[in-house]
């Protein structure tokens, strides 16, 4: 068994068009750049993958990384909770001019959900939303004297992610807070995909320590030094 | 009208409710002020709902890593004992009640404990993150704000107008005027500003101002 | 009756059609005796319930670590890219779909896909352990089987006269006797014992065996 | 903040008659037998506390730890999903005489359960025991064309939990496959009491590594050789 790809253009190979793509990241931090902007450059060329449903907890921040699928023009549909960033002008103008859809989530919901979808829980109650727009035309349901909110399961046909370690056998290790949501979407997704800064032999993650075991992980590339989407921000790359 | 707490103090005046060895989140922006005005002496644990529990200061300029930011976006560092978990596992801790205390902003902050902090309506870019988990989930919820809008109109109502955040979820508002708990559906004044009147704070309020034992009175310092 | 396979026969016979790759979940007992019969060559990842992946053959008496045991309380080693996890990260892996293949044993599967193996009725002390949840999610579910009782009555049978593990989740029956998958809910027969007629074998099945296709010789070395 | 206790006397003593007590562990593997048997002394001197309800995986196995419990007359109910071991005398016996309830939970459901009473969530939906005894008068619903049991959250007054490391702070591991329920039971119970091998001050856990956060903990005890029930039983424990 022998998880690696040798190239990212080959991993990548199976995201096609209407896809449902889940991401990972909370905004640049576990953000897959490399992943990302390598399918950018196929759709650019190819004109595929588009009309892609993206899951993320935002909706791209500047030009960089889920900005820049947007400003290409690959993305139909966003799910987040929060389609705001330090410079939201990708989204916000698409989002205003009736050119790309949105399904608000609320932050943990969208987790619960991810998770949900990927533990073969279809449904589940939960308090958050209830009473809110949020919550229009969804059951509601009391237990123990409180109202709760039926929410279901969220999957996707694709997860690309973030790992800091990667073994042969895809299990994985993130860095810090990159952790994130990538954990949950590497659950949740028919096929996962994976960017690691470095790829160890089977072994080579202490079995304690492994975060995502490796039968949620289909494919992994070695990204050694991968850019960091702040950073970018930080040096103003441009669409 | 008389003078008003700034945001420092507000966020002073709710960091002093904050107890020893409690869990806490505190929402994006002014929220965050509060963790500058920890009491001396007490240990207060942070959680962002992404992924971190017990994260310290901001770094020094050129020392950010990217990826130890809190929910804000905004570089962190770890206090010793500080952890990191998945999304579902941080509003495991949120939703299931294990908070005791989150801080957050509002637009109106009805009687009934309703919050509208979320969404000024139509025509704008809805965005509401975790804020709808938090107010489910920790034990004390605590808004703080201005008394009033910028056009002086009440942020605290009988009914909110804007969309709601959660329904019922409010414990206690701290305001640039007063602390105020949510007690059976009706505001109950705890302190105002002693320059005021408790006349002179109701018709500056959207809703009855209960009282229900002594009214303290809200002394904060310059800071 | 003829002659009819030893459980390990049926035991190797199920382990040939798990794929390189594959992750499995063995039940306790006999299912357990598949993993010896892995043919050379192929990489095959065990799950078990209570929070391994990747676990290997037991260790030598005298070397068991009572904290690494697996589902049957039985002492493992792990394989390099072994994994520990929770009991919910466990069953996420069961109930989510994400194993390849799950083996248990049988009282009754009905041609329906109907698995009884937990219970054998009132009297006794129910215990369901981790079945229910494994043949609701793996890909295939496989029983592996003698294909009567000791009082030589069908095991596969119309309807299941025992309380249920699962509804119609049974993919492929190992028996002594035979390969049946199950599609559409009817017993498919695929191979059977060459010294076998299908009457013979049809004498011994409480249910239609439907013939789809070549029927193969059901063919097994001595183990 | 210091979580640490310096007796399991004093850690223990707020678990009082009529509780519901989660016990980690899945046979010995986890099983915090010192918290147990301080317990049961306890329960054997005082007569408290009695008329428990223990969640665990299974029931007992021979005369030690939850079987040494059902033996001294502390539990009123098992909650479990396979009350058989090698030697399931202690639970049988009470269970055939009729003076042992028995809640019987497919153990993926068990875990879900256990998991969802600390995540906050009411109920959920699962395929596990759909059509069987098991879900018999719990609410059903269809979701994408299949049938699924609705499933309530499990919380309990107390658990008690064995971990490898604990820091002051209550950050946890745990030795191999001696996780299993134990994280799930901390963050479920209102007051969770953990036997650490080990105790190191905070920040003596790697952040990364970290299994169980110090939210769920409330208090830490030392037992640094720890007693492992499966080799009692093999020494030949009696009641």
């Amino acid at each position: 068994m022998n998880k690696v790809y040798p190239g990212i253009e080959d991993a990548l190979a199976d995201i096609q068009d209407g896809m449902s793509v889940m991401i990972g990241g909370f905004g640049g931090s576990g953000a897959p750049i490399e992943l990302i902007h390598t399918l950018i450059d196929r759709y650019r060329k190819t004109g595929s993958p588009g009309n892609l449903t993206v899951i993320n907890n935002n909706a791209g921040n500047g030009a960089v990384g889920i900005a820049a699928m947007i400003y290409a023009g690959m993305v139909k549909k966003m799910v987040c909770s929060f389609p705001r960033s330090s410079d939201p002008k990708a989204f916000t103008d698409k989002y205003l001019a009736g050119e790309i859809e949105l399904e608000l989530v609320p932050q943990g919901t969208l987790a619960e959900r991810i998770r949900a979808g990927g533990a073969g829980i279809p449904a589940f109650y939960t308090p958050t939303s209830y009473g809110t727009l949020v919550a229009e035309g969804k059951p509601v349901a009391e237990f123990d004297g409180r109202m709760y909110v039926q929410e279901r399961w969220l999957k996707a046909d694709v997860a690309i992610i973030k790992a800091e370690l990667a073994d042969t056998k895809g299990n994985l290790t993130y860095n810090k807070a990159a952790r994130n949501f990538s954990p949950l979407m590497a659950m949740a997704a028919k096929l996962t995909i994976v960017q690691a800064r470095k790829i160890v032999p089977a072994g080579g993650i202490d079995p304690e320590h492994v975060i995502t075991p490796g039968i949620f992980v289909d494919r992994i590339v070695e990204v050694s030094d991968p850019k960091q989407e702040e950073v970018l921000l930080r040096e103003g790359v441009q669409a | 009208m008389t003078t008003k707490l700034s945001n420092a103090q507000i966020a002073w005046r709710a960091a002093q409710d904050i107890p020893d060895g409690a869990y806490v989140n505190l929402g994006i922006g002014f929220p965050e002020m509060v963790a500058k005005f920890k009491p001396e002496g007490r240990e207060v644990i942070y959680h962002t709902e992404n992924g971190v529990l017990d994260f310290g200061e901001a770094p020094p300029a050129g020392e950010e890593d990217w990826d130890l930011i809190n929910a804000g976006k905004k570089p962190v560092t770890l206090n010793p004992g500080a952890s990191f978990f998945h999304h579902a596992d941080s509003f495991a801790m949120v939703r299931g009640g294990h908070l005791d205390v989150a801080i957050l902003g509002a637009y109106e902050v009805a009687e009934n404990g309703d919050l509208a902090n979320w969404s000024t309506g139509p025509g704008s870019v809805p965005a509401v993150g975790g804020a709808m988990d938090l107010v489910h989930g920790a034990k004390r919820v605590c808004v703080i704000t201005d008394h009033v809008t910028k056009k002086g109109e009440p942020k605290l109502v009988k009914k909110c107008s804007l969309p709601l955040t959660g329904v019922g979820c409010v414990t206690t508002v701290y305001t640039s005027l007063a602390v105020i708990d949510i007690v059976n559906s009706r505001f109950v004044l705890r302190e105002k500003l002693p320059s005021m009147s408790i006349e002179e704070l109701q018709a500056v309020t959207g809703a009855e101002l209960v009282i229900d034992g002594p009214v303290g009175d809200l002394i904060v310092p310059e800071v």
